[in-house]
């Protein structure tokens, strides 16, 4: 028996990836025309991850990522104007125009960051849950890294201080299996299933297939349940994979079209779109009406953050001190 | 009215800090059960327990990354780093996190974390262990450097320090743990980015911080007996920086001598002298010189080690030699 | 003679020392398999294979402190920073090991490795991604710094940064990869510590490194408008800094100008300015003046960002202001 | 049957420990007398472990270690007087006077310092091994560390990148059970039998008695020898304990006696003296002559290091740069 919340559940689910797909595939052409400036790295092929996760956590849980960040900042609630505007660098951006998109930040949704140094957001994530455990709350954070920042020092001492402290983070790695051009293989000793390394910070870990999001959001909400309960670490890994590379500017010739292939088969939203389907979980028409919908959305952030102004002068000094 | 050490007032403004403020608590390596490796927090952990007074591993990267995460959800932590050389290790959480992230998220975000360091040198610790690093963050926009030179000083300046809302950087020089003073029993502060005037003079000015203002005092005694009058800013914070003082100063007595214990080369003290230089040239007899710290990594061995540092008697030589006097 | 990009010259310095020395190994985050983040090493996996050209994890840290190791052994390893912002993570190794292991050694080792790092803003990268903290480094005692501002020089220091046995920090800008330029088939080699006259000029000296050189010159130019002769001074390296040929130029014009990308407090810009003052201080008609970058973390967007780093305008504004002119 | 091999290998070791005893012991007291400063950390208590270790590495391997570095150094085979005049900070000292006490070096001995930033030379013997590797050699390099160090991320950079790279490299973890005054099981979230962490790092470990000289020595045997034979890493941990504070000025507040005294039982120079005479494998007139010649040893060293000069003025600029 399919249950209303089950069908509204796929629908906002197919519909969030949707969203970042569409909002990315606009962004890269806005790239192409110069409209967006700086890095632009896309999400595209992983939306089932951010998606998945953030579908099972609470507003009051803490989210705080790398900056490979529409995803999770859409997933996460985040208004698609806010983030064009913020790619746009214009002062109706989420960060005024001053961060960028590999800074983007929604305080109010607990949204942390968009963070731009490799591995330097899991000590954050860490000081994050100290303040949540010190005041006695039971909000869970939950803390996105590549396989790439697995190789940080900064990687050993967060999970190291989570588990000491007993801290509620969940640590969300998002394997996609190349951190820029390095392949996890060529990058990590430990091998491609870094959940495992988890083990030796007594830290519980489990992988989860990162082009399911019905899988992920159901490890995700053990993850968190647990988190919650025992109040102490948990580790989770996502098998995924970019579809573009690094970032727009990256040819991807590390890599070869036979493993790309592979990948793009299990695209997480057609597969989520064709089971979602199989079992009546979802109709042609709400797809094709989700379809429509997204696009409206992504044309009134384009529309939007193409009519809002640049930051005042001004802008420049304010904000370095409170 | 109490005689205190510099110790000592800090473990006051601490004290203070932890009872008056729950969102208070105190992070670093050894401030617990060790006491703390210059014994500032001597007693805390009996006195407030292990939730607020926290021993980490040693991980100074995680430890001002959580501090600032900690801050973020709004928290004021303190956290101890053993010595600033150290504190090297933590520097990316510092310059790319807490400096930048208030602005980087349009003033969403406030990073209210202090961080108590040691710096200097003097104790023939070697190289690795004998660095002024605090210039360096100095120079970073969205950080505020501290570096005291007396225990009345430093809980005023500490006082201001723990209820700022931006990070700051507190650096405490290991050789003026001791150093006593007068400290009023009435609550007071010092806001930041205001020097003091240490010494009235109108021949030449001295002008440093920490350490170097003991130097300079000296040094105006040395001068003194030769009839030159020294007058002594200590500029006490370092950003915020009181340029308006040091440049009255200058415009004064038309010399000045900018002392600091860093590396003379690229050290803060150049940008002090080039601010002077810049707002009251006309008024200048001459250069503003210069004594900062030789440009070596700090030897162990005694003798050589102190004259690695800048002393009363090579600032005395320095006026003499830039000013004829 | 070839017009070559600054990219193609230090990629001809790179293959050089690769195949000019066995003991040259190259490693860094993505110099292989990727070619390179800003494509410097494009084609060298493919013709030197992957025991020369060596992709790293990303571990600033270990990448830095394996190559102080492979230093020590005899090796003359070059190592790739993605930029200057994340050395942030591997700076303990660079200022408390590799700048002090010969002098703590008492000169029994010897660190010849180089680090080749990208450093300013201008390309929209944000706050963390847009640093210019070559100042840092060239502060430290041991270490030296280079920042070329074309490819004849590009190359000419890369040669002598090749061959010298101290760690050196090679600062390449990343918004000057392409700037074109001759540079002679003949082998030539450009010594540290050798600032450059750019350009001759009797009444304004405007000193900088990097990509500040061309700023300078276009000021130079604006200024030419005016009918003001300005001299341009490339220092290239900050350490070895040529104090002297910056101190007779401003002997000559009596008027100074330095600019740097950097934050302007606490910059290296105020090193220069301050040797200036002290050493041509009664040569000068005014202060020595400084344009630097904003005291704000780099913002993203695209006008206030262009309004953070010095421009042409700025620095011949700058110039009016100080001297009238 | 005893051979006289044996007995010279059992007469070295008790020496060997023997002589960093007396000579830390005299360094305490020069210590109070002002002739040696800044910091001073005693490795009395350890000795079992660099003696055991470096008793069975070639004279071609690297050695490098932390600031507690006089028992390697002398283990090493350092000379007794330049150690000594480098704490009196001479110009004969092993470092000209110039690193102190946690900076020894003696490069022809392939002893590669004494470093005393907590992690830092991890990464540095991985680029020795890497040397050694690039040039097809078959030199192992030592690298001693404590347990506070295990926490740092330069330890898991390190040991990453070790075991990636297959390079040569012996871990050998100096666990005392405390990092300064914090106990290994409040600082280290794995617990205090940290060698299993370097199953992550696919890194081959072992644990031994760190008190026991010829186990140590039997250990570190069998290590290096895998380290020589595979190329790849190896790590070791023995479990030990110092009988001093940190550092002198350390009143070692934080450990109760009874836990000092059940450890002193256990001292490594007495426990293989006893051991030893049992055995055969040394006799009594043995442990008196060596008594004496330590004792003259040290008391040479410390003549030396008193009629030594200061280094000249000129030593100031010296050595910065090559
Ligand atoms: C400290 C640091 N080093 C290097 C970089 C450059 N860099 C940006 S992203 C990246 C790869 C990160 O890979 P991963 O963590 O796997 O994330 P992914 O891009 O795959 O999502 C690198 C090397 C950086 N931003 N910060
Ligand atoms: C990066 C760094 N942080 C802190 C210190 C101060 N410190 C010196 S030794 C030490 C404890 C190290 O403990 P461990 O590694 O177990 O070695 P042990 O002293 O037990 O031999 C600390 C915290 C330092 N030297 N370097
Ligand atoms: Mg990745
Ligand atoms: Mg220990």
């Amino acid at each position: 028996m399919v249950t209303e919340q089950a069908k509204r559940d796929a629908a906002h689910l197919y519909g969030q990836m949707l969203l970042i797909r569409r909002f990315e595939e606009q962004c890269e052409r806005l790239y192409m025309d110069g409209k967006i400036r700086g890095f632009l790295h896309l999400y595209i092929g992983e939306e089932a991850v951010a998606v998945g996760a953030l579908s099972v956590v609470r507003d009051d849980d803490y989210v705080i990522t790398h900056y490979r960040d529409h995803g999770h900042a859409l997933a996460r609630g985040m208004s698609p104007k806010a983030v064009m505007a913020e790619l746009f660098g214009k002062v109706t951006g989420a960060s005024g125009g001053k961060g960028g998109s590999m800074h983007l930040f929604d305080v109010k949704k607990r949204f942390m960051g968009g963070h731009a140094i490799v591995g330097g957001h899991l000590p954050i994530a860490v000081g994050l849950a100290l303040a949540v455990k010190y005041r006695g709350g039971d909000e869970v954070v939950v803390c996105f890294f590549g396989d790439g920042a697995v190789n940080q020092g900064e990687f050993h001492e967060s999970l190291n201080l989570a588990s000491l402290w007993n801290l509620p983070v969940l640590f969300f790695l998002e394997n996609n299996l190349y951190g820029m051009g390095t392949h996890v293989d060529r990058a990590h000793a430990g091998g491609r299933d870094i959940f495992q390394s988890a083990d030796s910070y007594k830290i519980p870990a489990a992988q989860v297939d990162g082009m399911d999001v019905m899988a992920v959001s159901e490890a995700t909400a053990e993850a968190v349940k647990r988190v919650r309960s025992d109040g102490g670490p948990v580790f989770l890994e996502a098998m995924t994979y970019r579809f573009r590379g690094h970032s727009v500017a990256d040819p991807t010739a590390y890599r070869d079209s036979a493993e790309v292939e592979v990948w793009r088969d299990r695209d997480p939203i057609s597969l989520f779109g064709k089971f979602a389907l199989e079992q009546g979980l979802i109709e042609e028409h709400t797809l094709d009406r989700l379809d429509t919908v997204v696009e409206e959305v992504v044309a009134e952030a384009v529309r939007f953050a193409e009519e809002s102004a640049d930051p005042p002068p001004e802008a420049l000094y304010a904000h370095v001190y409170s | 009215m109490a005689e205190l050490t510099i110790r000592e007032s800090i473990a006051r403004g601490l004290r203070e800090a932890i009872e008056g403020d729950d969102a208070v608590l105190l992070m670093g390596e050894d401030i617990g059960a060790y006491r703390g490796a210059y014994a500032v927090t001597r007693g805390f952990l009996d006195d407030y327990g292990p939730e607020r007074i926290k021993d980490t591993p040693i991980s100074e990267s995680a430890i001002v990354g959580a501090a600032i995460g900690a801050a973020l959800a709004g928290l004021r932590p303190i956290v101890e780093i053993m010595t600033i050389n150290f504190l090297l290790l933590g520097i990316d959480q510092v310059v790319n996190h807490a400096a930048k992230l208030r602005y980087m998220s349009n003033g969403q975000m406030r990073v209210p974390l202090l961080i108590r360091t040691v710096t200097g040198g003097g104790a023939q610790l070697g190289a690795t262990h004998s660095q002024s690093l605090e210039g360096w963050f100095a120079s970073v926009p969205g950080l505020k450097v501290v570096a005291p030179s007396d225990p009345y000083d430093a809980l005023g300046l500490f006082r201001t320090a723990v209820t700022d809302d931006n990070p700051v950087i507190f650096a405490e020089h290991a050789l003026l743990y001791g150093v006593r003073g007068e400290v009023p029993d009435a609550h007071y502060a010092i806001p930041f980015g205001q020097a003091k005037i240490k010494r009235l003079g109108d021949d030449v000015s001295l002008i440093g911080t920490s350490r170097m203002v003991h130097v300079a005092m000296d040094a105006a005694d040395l001068l003194a007996r030769r009839g030159v009058e020294a007058e002594v800013i200590d500029l006490r914070t370092l950003r915020p920086l009181d340029t308006e003082s040091a440049v009255e100063s200058a415009k004064k007595t038309g010399r000045v001598v900018v002392i600091e214990e860093a590396w003379r080369t690229g050290g803060f003290g150049a940008e002090v002298a080039s601010r002077i230089q810049e707002e009251a040239f006309d008024h200048l007899d001459g250069p503003v010189g210069r004594v900062g710290g030789a440009d070596v990594p700090s030897p162990y061995a005694g003798k050589l080690e102190a004259s690695v540092i800048p002393s009363p008697e090579k600032v005395a030589d320095a006026v003499s030699d830039l000013f004829g006097m």
